[in-house]
């Protein structure tokens, strides 16, 4: 059975509707956004949590004696059971509040990468993006840690042979490597990277940023010991990211950031630290913006996670097919699992002339390096174009996607 | 072009032409300036060589990577540029990046600018003021220009 | 002329239709918010400017090369001109974006920390909130670096005599103190602070957490080095905050986190750094928070922050006069200048009792440690019930206040 | 209290009384056991002696520092521990954190909670379940309790 064969399973009008800014138009066109990957649209679900808890119930929280601030620190802690959950957790206690994926990384980096002794070393792959790179990078030139670079293979999956051998010496502690490619859209195979990492002795942290949007995710399953993932690409607001860890590590880990509700106790001389999770959330958090994504987690689960991954499946595959069609065009990598990000180029046309003519007409997508130069190097590129597909996206969108390319690539050649 | 494609006032037909076929590229053989523009965004690339003849640029070069509209700046600027002396085309820079940052397509005024500061074909790049992202790829050959232009010796 | 002779020159009730929330009630009771020092409600402005983003003008920024993205681009970046304008900051390129002060705070010190010698110090009052004080205990045992305390005098301010002591064996690298109590309302001498800093070689920072929502703040004027304040605080949305340094502090520091957006270019072997503020900014940023903050600016300055002041300073000086009335009860710090928030106990109820039964009956107040522990421990306390007030708060409920603070007084004894 | 004060089902006056006169605070000359518990939240702290006698508790003490709630439950504690096994302390415990986080009063569960778990005085804490905050002002002597009886000696 082809993957063209699947069934579009969303209701994909009542879910648009959902999104007030899928209305507005651009140029003169009706936006065609295909740049989730980088951000997704926000749903009224979550817009209206966030207004809600401004209207109605808000005060700074964890302190506070009052009704308001009871009931918004009721609000903020739920969300971690919701996270907990969206993850299948063991304890609520080990989701970490942070930014976004990159704070959770260099919090990763600079707590867990104080554990790490001079002389052992952090691996990652060749097709990380810069959130999952240079702190990994400051850490080595802070503290005399090897980083070890992963190869992909030419199709653009990762080389597990050569990873294997990487962590042959047993000098690796760690392994951080994406869960999804932003760039080529690959799926990594975390179980058996999470095996291979434990056989040789290293913790192992996927950067989820991408994946957990696209799939159901199952830190257990997938024998994750770090996990990482933002709220602005969930659907959710920016300003608010997770890192998911074995509470085991968060507890031997020292504190990242000092201040305000992070603490036990303190005197001059000397502070002691509250307890995991709290240890890592230092000063007032982004309390509006974890209770919509607590919304935005709700919302998204009401579809069910496995509907949403069956309709990117066939978007996917329906978009390959479309784009192979259009002259010139070259679709970067064919990792044998894809989620629903397409990287492409075009003889003769450069990647931002094509993302401006697109805008042009009404459709975003995003052209550059993807925050991943080192990638761009290794597939000897310098920038692509790259089209992503979210939730709402669907097949009439990418039909006006493979048409307009049509249409510009004769405008330039 | 079809008529449903928009775009063409943004890529006007000079553009698309001199960044399929751009009459300036390459290298002098004996540059006396040399000026190197890099958008660390993108990647794209330009190298500027002149040579001057009493204090008037006699010859221009450039090698570019980049975008339709930094290859085709770059082109045109070469163009305009050549017989001005230095200060001269760094008022044309200047009425340049004028003429895509601000609101309004600047007038000449009166004094300020010389003939020799119009900007002539450049006009193709004004619809750029509507994509702020694309600016800095039509103004880098400019800086690869003031860079040249302001080392005294290669 | 007493301060009570101040004209309540604000249009209150304009002002309060402006906070959906002011109309809510607790426990059948209007709400009586008095915990805006812990954070302050939400203006409409700030609502609709999130809720409008959401709805109409979203995408990620700075890479983008269409419509959404260069928009949301500009919108984002000109909050940087606003906050610049706000603090009277020489440069734009000085704002940095942060998820909060502690945040900032935390940045100072692994940043500009990282530039401080071993046998350098770091003075710091009496008087912290935990996010001007753990960082500096982090670096100190990270660093080597010697932590000073300069103390307060029994009226709750800062004792500039001993201060000068502190600086004279020229040692001080940073001078990092409040320029506003959250416990005593104490508003610090900033300006003969920066003066005594410079002259010993120091520079000098300044946690603006409380003193920006009370007051015209201008960095240049005070002689400042670093400056840091908090948007939730300020009628702004969580999740952002602010720090502002001067560039060239800011060209000499390393970067604090590593990612996306910070850099310039980036090979395995080696990266390098965007320019300020960029360097300091990794990943995608609160983007919709950082609008929104622009919308707090923007409303906060269309009222004016001289009328504000003289608002607080009427209420504050009100209130200090209701409050000595209350049978038993005692005002913590008679500082010489004081914003907005008054520390109290009560003899024979302890602060969290009041807390509740002030709750019981409509009114939030914080109680407990004010995360200032050895500002407590100093003034031989454990806990103090706290009042402040926001541009919202008016004369009859701090009457509602004081009248329920002589119940509870006669409820337990 | 004068009626316009709302709070009175919260303070019930067996609260008020015990905190303002607590029957049980003090240290003992003999403890057997010794718990502690503190608050780090508000410093609140208190210290809970007891000595038994053929495994039930003969006295106990406490000496807390802390709002009227906790020297309220730590006084109420001690009252109704006295004379019970530290088996039969630990499950009035229980119960008492049930009455106070779960959403319904908890029903005496058949068999599972003799009678000598009835919570008796302590149902003066049920209002607490509206306030979250202040459930650890209460627990906390029962904190101390638990830490008391788990130690194998003083
Ligand atoms: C004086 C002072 N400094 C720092 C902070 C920390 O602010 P935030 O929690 O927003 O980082 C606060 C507020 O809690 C404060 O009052
Ligand atoms: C794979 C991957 N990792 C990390 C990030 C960083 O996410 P954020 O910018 O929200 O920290 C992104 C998105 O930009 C991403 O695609």
């Amino acid at each position: 059975m082809s993957v063209l064969q699947h069934k579009n399973t969303l209701d994909s009008a009542a879910i648009r509707a959902q999104f007030p800014i899928l209305g507005e138009k651009v140029h003169d066109r009706p936006l065609v956004f295909l740049d989730s990957a980088a951000s997704a649209q926000k749903p009224v679900a979550v817009i209206d949590a966030m207004a809600n808890t401004m209207r109605t119930q808000y005060a700074n929280i964890h302190r506070g004696l009052h009704w308001m601030s009871e009931r918004t620190t009721e609000a903020y802690e739920g969300v971690r059971d919701l996270v907990a959950a969206f993850l299948n957790a063991p304890s609520r206690n080990e989701i970490v509040f942070t930014r976004n994926s990159t704070e959770a990384i260099n919090l990763v980096a600079h707590s867990f990468g104080a554990l790490l002794k001079p002389g052992q070393a952090v691996v990652i792959s060749e097709m990380e993006h810069h959130a999952n790179l240079v702190p990994w990078q400051m850490l080595r030139d802070r503290a005399g840690i090897e980083l070890r670079i992963a190869p992909i293979t030419d199709a653009g999956d990762l080389d597990l042979e050569a990873l294997q051998t990487l962590l042959a010496d047993g000098k690796v502690g760690l392994v951080a490597v994406t869960h999804m490619s932003n760039v080529l859209g690959t799926v990594t195979p975390a179980k058996a990277i999470a095996d291979m990492a434990h056989a040789a002795g290293a913790q192992v942290l996927f950067d989820g940023s991408q994946s957990v949007v696209h799939r159901k995710t199952d830190v257990q399953a997938l024998g994750a010991d770090f996990y990482t993932f933002t709220g602005h690409k969930l659907y959710g607001p920016t300003g608010i990211g997770v890192l998911w860890a074995r509470k085991e590590l968060l507890d031997a880990m020292p504190p990242f950031m000092g201040g305000g509700d992070m603490i036990s106790t303190v005197t001059f001389e000397r502070s002691t630290w509250a307890n995991v999770p709290h240890k890592f959330e230092a000063g007032t958090p982004a309390i509006i913006e974890t209770i919509a994504l607590g919304a935005a987690i709700t919302w998204v689960e009401s579809i069910g996670m496995d509907a949403i991954a069956a309709h990117e499946a066939y978007l996917t595959a329906y978009a390959l097919n479309r784009l192979q069609d259009v002259p010139g065009l070259n679709i970067v990598g064919q990792p044998q699992d894809r989620g629903g990000v397409i990287s492409f180029t075009m003889a003769d046309v450069h990647p931002h002339d094509i993302a401006t003519l697109l805008d042009r007409n009404g459709i975003a997508i995003r052209a550059g390096h993807h925050c991943a130069e080192p990638l761009m190097r290794r597939l000897g590129l310098t920038a692509t174009a790259r089209a992503s597909f979210g939730l709402y996206t669907v097949k009439e969108e990418i039909d006006v996607l493979a048409d307009t390319l049509v249409r510009i690539r004769d405008f330039f050649v | 072009m079809t008529q449903v494609l928009d775009g063409s006032a943004l890529y006007d037909q000079l553009i698309v032409a001199r960044s399929r076929t751009p009459l300036f590229a390459g290298r002098l053989e004996q540059a006396e300036k040399v000026g190197n523009g890099k958008n660390p965004l993108c990647g794209d690339k330009t190298r500027v060589e002149l040579a001057l003849d009493h204090n008037h640029i006699s010859q221009v070069r450039h090698q570019t990577r980049g975008c339709a509209i930094c290859l085709a700046a770059a082109d045109l600027m070469a163009e305009r540029i050549l017989g001005l002396s230095p200060d001269q085309a760094l008022k044309v820079g200047q009425r340049f990046s004028a003429l895509l940052v601000e609101d309004t397509v600047p007038a000449t005024h009166e004094g300020e600018f010389e003939e020799n500061a119009a900007l002539g074909p450049l006009m193709a790049f004004a619809p750029l003021r509507a994509h702020r992202s694309r600016i800095r790829c039509a103004e880098l050959p400019w800086v690869a220009l003031k860079e040249a232009l302001s080392h005294d010796d290669v």
